[in-house]
C-alpha cells in the first residue's frame, strides 16, 4: 500500500490514562510489559506497506522521539520512507486549542508535499491488529469519499465510552455520530480509522479551522455526514480502545489469556518494538508463578498470579503480586503484599508491605516513588 | 581517525563438530547459547563495549547463517557511520584461489582489509568462547607495557594445564616462554586466544610467514613461537571472570546450566555490560495456570503450562500442561507436548517431544542431543 | 510476512579484465561510475527503490572490499529490521567447497539463504549494469501475466542485436523462441539478464540442473532454454530508458559522459529515484579565482582551479591553475598539479599528473586508462 | 574520552540569526552550502570520543530531530552511546525563563542518570575545530574546577559582540567576565565552553536556580570566579561566532577562501552531517564560475562569484550571483541579479529581476519564497 501516507493522530481528551500519561505521552504508555502503546498502530501501518508515517504527539514529544527513534524497527526504509514525528510548533494559548485540526494546520506543508493520493488515520489508543490493504480494498469498492473502521461490540455500557456510536444505513453508509454515553450495550463504534483521498483530508481540515476553533476531525467529519458518502468498515477481531485506566488495566488483564491473545498477536503480523537488549527471565527455586506474563529480564523469587510484569521487574522472596500490572525496571521487595495495583516504571515497593486495591479501585503507584 | 586505532578481527571459521547435528547447517559461533544468544554475540558485543568499531569476521565453513547473522550490525551498535561488522571468507583473486589454511592464514590473506582502516592495533579474537571482556583495558595494559603482542590468559586448576597452551611470565607478565599443552605445566596461566598486535609488525610477520614452507599459518603454533625467538615484547594480560569454550554438547549443556544460578560469574542481567542479540519480534512469555517453574532462565515467546525445572528455555518454546521438563535446554521453537517428560537433554531448536514421549535420563551420564521429534 | 515476497539476488562475482587496471584489486560491481556512485549501486538503489528489502549479494572474485561496501547497508535505505544486504561468497560445506561454476550454479549454491525468507519471487540482476528500473512494475507484469518467468528486455538497434540473447515474443508478450548472439535476429528485444523467477519453480530447476552433467549452469545457456522447452511462460517486461553494461574502458568513459548534459536519460538529479551511494564526509566543492569549469559534472570535496571542460570529476579530485581536463573522467582523489594537461583519459584514483606533464591526445581513438602518476 | 557527557546548550539571547532563525533553532540553521551549525559542535564532541551527548534545543525541535537521527552519521554507537535531544517539557510561562538552566532542571534526572564523572559543555553556534581530549588534559593538569576555553581576538569590535571576555591572572586563573560590547579591539573571549565535574555542574544549575529564576549557566560561573578556580583554556585556530546575521554572511564568506578554510576542514578531524543523496553538481557549457563554493546536485548555467550555494540550488543562464549564500534548493531564474543577498531554502527568484544588497545591508529572502 505504496499510495497512502500514514497518520497516527494526536490522543484527544476522550482518551486520557489517568497517573501513568502524567508523565508521558498516550503513544508511549507501556503495554502488556514490553510495548508502548504506538507499537501497534505502527506496525498495523508499516506491516500493511504504508512507508510515510506522520505521528502527531500531543506534548512532552521526548519519550516518543526516543522510543521510535528512526522508525527503522518498524521497518521504515531510512531512504525511501519516513517516520515523521510532528507536534504543535506554535506556542498554544489554551489547552482547548490544542487538538488535532491545529496540528494539521501547523503541519499543512507536511501534509501537502507528500506524495500519495490518499491518507489513512488511526489513533494510537486502539490495540487491534488491522491490515489497512483491506479496508483500502472496501473503500475503492464502496467509492465511498471516507470510510469509517467500527468494530460492533457489545459492550458499550463499559468500554469505548466517550467515542462515538454510528448508526449506518443498509448501505452501510454512516447517518448517525453520537457519543457513546454507557447507556445501551450492543453499538457499532467508530476505531477513529479513517481512509480517504488526501485532497479531502486537507479541505476538511480547513474548513474544521473555520468552522470553530476548537473543532476535531471527528466534528468536521461528523458535520458532513450529509454532504459526503461516509461508509463504515466493520473491523472483525480483537479491540481494545485504551481511553481510561479502567480499560487499560482490563485490556492487559485480558491479554493474559492466550486465547484472548492470540486474537491479537499473530505471527504474521508483527508487533515492533524497541528492544532494550534485556537477558532472558530467571526464576529462582522459590518462585511460584501462575497466569501471568512476563517479560525479560525480571528475576523472580516470590509469588505471581494473574499479572502483567514488564521488562526487568524484580519480585524479592515473599512476595505476592496478584491482579497487577507492573512496569519496568519495578522492584517488589521482600514480603510485600499486592493486589490490584499498577506499579509505574522504576518504582519501588520497598517500606510498605501491603497494597491491596480492588478491581473497582486500582491502586497507582508512581513512576520512581519508593513507598 | 582516532576511531580505528584497534580493529577486532575474529576467527569463526571452525566447523565445531563436536557439537554433532547443531553444526550439520551453522558453523559453530552461530550456536545457540543463554536462553536468547548465539555464542558469537559474546565476542561482537564485548568489541561494542569495548569501543571498537570495525570488526572483521573470518567465516570459512557454513556461513550463509552467519553472515547474514553478522552483517546485522545495528544489533551490537555497530551501524554508525564509520563502524561495521564485516565478514571476511576466503575469496578469488588474480593469483587464485585459496581456503584459509590456518588461524594465522586467514588475516594474512585479508591484510588488504585491514590495510583499508590502517589500525595501530589488530585484536584476534575467536567466535567460539563465551565471557564478558574489556577488550580497552587489555589495550591500555599493551600500550603500557610498550608490548609489542599481548595476550590474554586466565588461571586453569593447575591439573588442567596441559590441556592449554600455557604462558610462562615473568614478574613484569613479560611472556618468556610458551608452551602447547605442556605433559609438565610451569604455570596455569592459559592463553584465551585472545591478542593485541601492534598492526605493522603482525602485517610484517604474516608476509613472512606465507613464504615460510614449514609454517601451519597458525597463531599459537607459528606466530607468537615465532614472535617469542625473535626476541619480541609479549606480555600477558590477566582475565578474572567467566570463560567457557563450549566445544561439547556437554561443555554446551553446562555453560547454559551455570546460567540459571543468579549470582553465576556470568551475570547477563548487568546493564553495565549488555551482550546484544537478534531483536525477535515476539510478546512476552506466557506461564500458564497449571505451570510450575522453579530454578529456570525463560526467554520471550515461550508458553510454558507443564513443569519446568533447573532448564534453560531459548525463545518461543512450548511445554505444555502436564509435560515436565528437568535439567534441559530446550533451543528456540522447541515443543514438549502434553504428558511428555524431558530430562538431562538439550533439544535442538524447533524439534518436537511429542504427547507422553520421553527422552533423557536421570543421573549424571552425557547429555543426549535430541535433534529429532521424538514420539511416544 | 508480505515484506519478503520476492528477494532480489545480485550477480556480482565477475572480475571485468577488459576494465583493465581498474580491476585489478576490486570486482567489476565496485568500479567508480558517475562523480560519486560505484557500479553496484544502480541495481542496489533499484531493489531500495522498488521496495525489494532483502537482497543477496554473489560475490567471488577480489571482494573484500565489495563486500564490505555493499554490507553497509543503510547506504540504501535497507537497514530496518526486517531489510538487508548479504553478501554471499562460496562457501565450504560438509560436502566439500566449490566455486560458482556459473550464474545458477552460484544461486543453487545459496538455496539455503533463500529458503530463510521462502520469498514467492527472486529476481535475479547483474551487479554490472548502470540504469534505472522499477522492478516493482515487472513483478506487476509478471503476476498480470500468471508468468513462470518474466525477462526484461530492451530494444537495442537491429544491427547491434546479433551481440545479444535476443527474445522472440508473441503479441501478448509470452516469450516463443530465445536466441543467444543470433546471426540472423528475428527481433531486436534484448535480454538485460534482469529476471523474475517464481521461487519454487526456480528452486526446482537449479536442483535438477546441478544434477544435469553437460550443464554449465548458466542462467541464459541452459536455465531459460530449459524453462522453454518444458512449455513454462515466459514473459518479457519491456524496459526503456538508459541501460549500459560498462565493460570496457571505452564504454566506461562514454557513460560518463552520458552524464555531462542534462536532459540526459540518465537523470541522476531525479529525486523521486536517488541512487544511493557512499556517505561522503566532506566539505563542498571549490571552484577557484582562476577556474573556468563548463560542460561538467563535479563531486563534493573537488578543488578545481584550472580549466575543466567536457569532464566528470569524483570526489576529491584536484585540478591546478593553469591544468587543463578536457573530455576525460578523474576518478575519486585523482590530482592535476599545474600546467598538465588530460585530455581523453580516464585517471584512476589518486593517480597524479603532475606539473606540465601531458596525457591523452586529442581525435576520436580509444581511451586511454592512466593508472600510474605521470611526469612531464 | 569515555568519561565525560557532552552537553551541547542552548543558544541565547546573545545569538540570534535575523531571518533565519524564524523558521529553525540555531541548531539546524544551514552552514556553508552543506552543513547544519550543530555539526561542527557535535563532530567535535563525538571525534573526541564522546559517547553521549545532551542536545539541548530551545523550540521548534521537529528540524533538529530530524536532522540528527540517532547520532548514527556522528558515529555514535546507537547501543552504548546515546544522542538524547531535549527540551523543556513543561510549558514556559514567559520567553524570559525560557533558558539553559530551566532547560537542565527539567531533565535533570537524565544529567544526574548518566554514569560520567565529567561533562563538556559547548554552545552550538562557535564554528571550529577543537578536540576536547586536549581540554580535558589541560583541565586535569591545572587541577581546575572548571575550565573555560578561550580565544584571543584582535577583532572585538565587530565579532563576539555580547559574549563574555575574560581577564587572566597570570596562572591562566579568570579573574573577570565581562560582556563584549565592542569597544576594544584585542579581547580575550569565552567560546561558551566548559569542562567540569558533573557534581559540580549539577551543584552550579542548582545554585543559579536558586539565586535567580533568570540565571544562566554562564552567570552563575560569573559568579563563582572567586570561590571556585576557573582556568582559562586558550584555544587556537580558526572560530566563528554566529551570533547574528552579520557573522554568518561573514564566516560563510571567509571560508570560501582555501587557506581560512584549511583551518578548519581537517581529513583527519571530519565534520560530519546528514547526507542528502545528491548527485554531483552540473556545470553547463553557458556556466561562468569563480572564488565559490558550490554543494552538490547544484545545476549552474548562469555567473556566480564569490558565493556559497547549498545543495541543489539551479542557476539559470543570464543570472548573475555574486557575494551570495543561496540555501539549499533555491532557485535563481533568467537574467536575474542577486548581490550580497542571503537566499533561504526552496525560495525562487523568478520574476524581479534584480536584488541587489550591500555588506552593510544585506538581502534577506525568506524559505519558500517566491520573488
Amino acid at each position: 500500500m505504496c499510495n497512502a501516507l500514514g497518520i497516527i493522530n494526536y490522543d484527544d481528551a476522550s482518551a486520557y490514562v489517568e497517573g501513568l500519561q502524567d508523565y508521558r505521552p498516550m503513544p508511549s504508555v507501556s503495554f502488556l510489559g514490553r510495548y508502548r502503546l504506538i507499537d501497534f498502530a505502527l506496525s498495523n501501518m508499516t506491516n500493511s506497506g504504508i512507508k510515510h508515517v506522520q505521528v502527531y504527539v500531543k506534548s512532552k514529544p521526548r519519550s516518543v522521539f526516543e522510543h521510535l527513534g528512526t522508525g527503522r524497527q518498524y521497518n521504515i526504509n531510512s531512504k525511501r520512507g519516513k517516520l515523521h514525528l510532528l507536534s504543535g510548533e506554535e506556542p498554544i494559548h489554551s489547552e482547548i486549542y490544542n487538538h488535532d485540526i491545529t496540528a494539521f494546520m501547523q503541519n499543512m506543508q507536511f501534509i501537502e508535499e507528500a506524495k500519495y493520493p490518499y491518507v489513512v488515520i488511526a489513533p494510537s489508543f486502539m490495540v487491534t491488529k488491522i491490515d489497512f490493504n483491506d479496508v483500502m480494498a472496501a473503500h475503492l469498492e464502496s467509492g465511498a469519499d471516507i470510510t469509517v473502521a467500527y468494530k460492533t461490540i457489545d459492550n458499550a455500557k463499559e468500554a469505548f465510552i466517550g467515542i462515538n456510536t454510528l448508526t449506518l444505513d443498509r448501505d452501510k453508509r454512516i447517518v448517525k455520530f453520537e457519543k457513546n454515553q454507557g447507556k445501551f450495550k450492543n453499538r457499532h463504534v467508530s476505531l477513529r480509522m479513517y481512509i480517504m483521498r488526501k485532497n479531502l483530508f486537507i479541505d476538511l481540515v480547513k474548513l474544521a479551522q473555520k468552522t470553530s476553533s476548537m473543532y476535531t476531525l471527528a466534528d468536521i467529519i461528523g458535520d458532513n455526514l450529509n454532504t459526503l458518502n461516509i461508509v463504515g468498515y466493520n473491523h472483525k477481531g480483537y479491540v481494545a480502545c485504551i481511553n481510561n485506566l479502567d480499560q487499560y488495566f482490563k485490556a492487559n488483564m485480558e491479554l493474559i489469556c492466550r486465547d484472548k491473545a492470540s486474537e491479537l498477536f499473530d505471527p504474521k503480523w508483527p508487533f515492533h518494538t524497541r528492544t532494550n537488549d534485556s537477558c532472558p527471565t530467571q526464576y529462582s527455586p522459590l518462585a511460584d508463578v501462575k497466569f501471568s506474563t512476563i517479560a525479560n529480564g525480571c528475576f523472580i523469587e516470590g509469588e505471581v498470579r494473574n499479572s502483567v510484569l514488564g521488562r526487568g521487574v524484580i519480585v524479592k522472596p515473599g512476595a505476592v503480586v496478584e491482579n497487577c500490572i507492573v512496569l519496568p525496571g519495578a522492584f517488589i521487595g521482600e514480603n510485600a503484599r499486592l493486589n490490584y495495583c499498577i506499579v509505574d516504571k522504576n518504582a519501588k515497593i520497598m517500606h510498605v508491605k501491603e497494597l491491596l486495591g480492588t478491581p473497582e479501585d486500582l491502586i497507582y503507584v508512581k513512576r520512581r516513588d519508593t513507598l | 581517525m582516532r576511531q580505528h586505532s584497534m580493529v577486532a578481527m575474529i576467527l569463526a571459521g571452525g566447523r565445531g563438530s563436536r557439537l554433532l547435528e547443531l553444526t550439520n547447517k551453522v558453523a559453530k559461533p552461530a550456536v545457540y547459547f543463554g536462553g536468547k544468544y548465539r555464542i558469537i554475540d559474546f565476542p561482537l558485543s564485548n568489541c561494542a563495549n569495548s569501543n571498537i568499531n570495525i570488526v572483521g569476521v573470518l567465516t570459512q565453513y557454513e556461513s550463509v547463517l552467519l553472515n547474514s547473522y553478522v552483517t546485522q550490525d545495528q544489533r551490537w551498535g555497530l551501524d554508525a557511520k564509520d563502524s561495521g561488522i564485516f565478514v571476511l571468507p576466503p575469496r578469488e583473486k588474480s593469483e587464485g584461489f585459496g581456503l584459509y589454511r590456518g588461524t594465522a592464514d586467514a588475516i594474512t590473506q585479508n591484510i588488504d582489509f585491514l590495510d583499508q582502516y590502517d589500525p595501530e592495533y589488530v585484536l584476534i579474537l575467536s567466535g567460539d568462547h563465551i565471557y564478558k571482556m574489556d577488550y580497552d583495558k587489555m589495550l591500555s595494559d599493551h600500550k603500557k607495557n610498550n608490548a609489542d603482542i599481548t595476550i590474554a590468559v586466565l588461571e586453569v586448576p593447575m591439573k588442567e594445564a596441559s590441556r592449554f597452551g600455557i604462558m610462562n611470565a615473568d614478574e613484569t607478565g613479560r611472556i618468556v616462554e610458551f608452551e602447547e599443552k605442556p605433559k609438565q605445566p610451569k604455570s596455569n596461566l592459559a592463553s584465551m586466544g585472545v591478542y593485541i598486535f601492534n598492526w605493522k609488525l603482525l602485517r610484517k610477520m604474516l608476509n613472512d610467514d606465507v613464504k615460510a614452507e614449514k609454517s601451519s599459518h597458525d597463531f599459537g603454533k607459528d606466530i607468537i613461537p615465532g614472535a617469542l625467538n625473535a626476541g619480541k615484547r609479549l606480555f600477558t594480560h590477566r582475565f578474572k571472570g567467566y570463560w567457557k569454550d563450549v566445544g561439547t554438547i556437554d561443555s554446551l549443556w553446562e555453560a547454559n546450566m551455570d546460567l540459571i544460578y543468579r549470582g553465576s560469574e556470568l551475570d547477563l542481567s548487568d546493564t553495565s555490560w549488555k551482550i546484544y542479540t537478534e531483536d525477535i519480534t515476539l510478546p512476552s512469555q506466557y506461564i500458564g495456570r497449571n505451570a510450575t517453574v522453579k530454578n529456570a532462565y525463560i526467554n520471550q515467546g515461550c508458553i510454558v503450562d507443564g513443569h519446568v525445572e533447573n532448564s534453560v528455555l531459548f525463545t518461543s518454546c512450548v511445554v505444555e500442561e502436564g509435560a515436565k521438563v528437568i535439567d534441559s535446554v530446550l533451543m528456540p521453537g522447541a515443543i514438549v507436548r502434553k504428558g511428555a517428560v524431558v530430562r538431562r537433554v538439550i533439544v535442538a531448536d524447533d524439534v518436537e517431544i511429542k504427547e507422553n514421549a520421553k527422552v533423557g535420563k536421570p543421573g549424571d551420564g552425557e547429555i543426549e542431543l535430541i535433534h529429532r521429534n521424538v514420539h511416544a
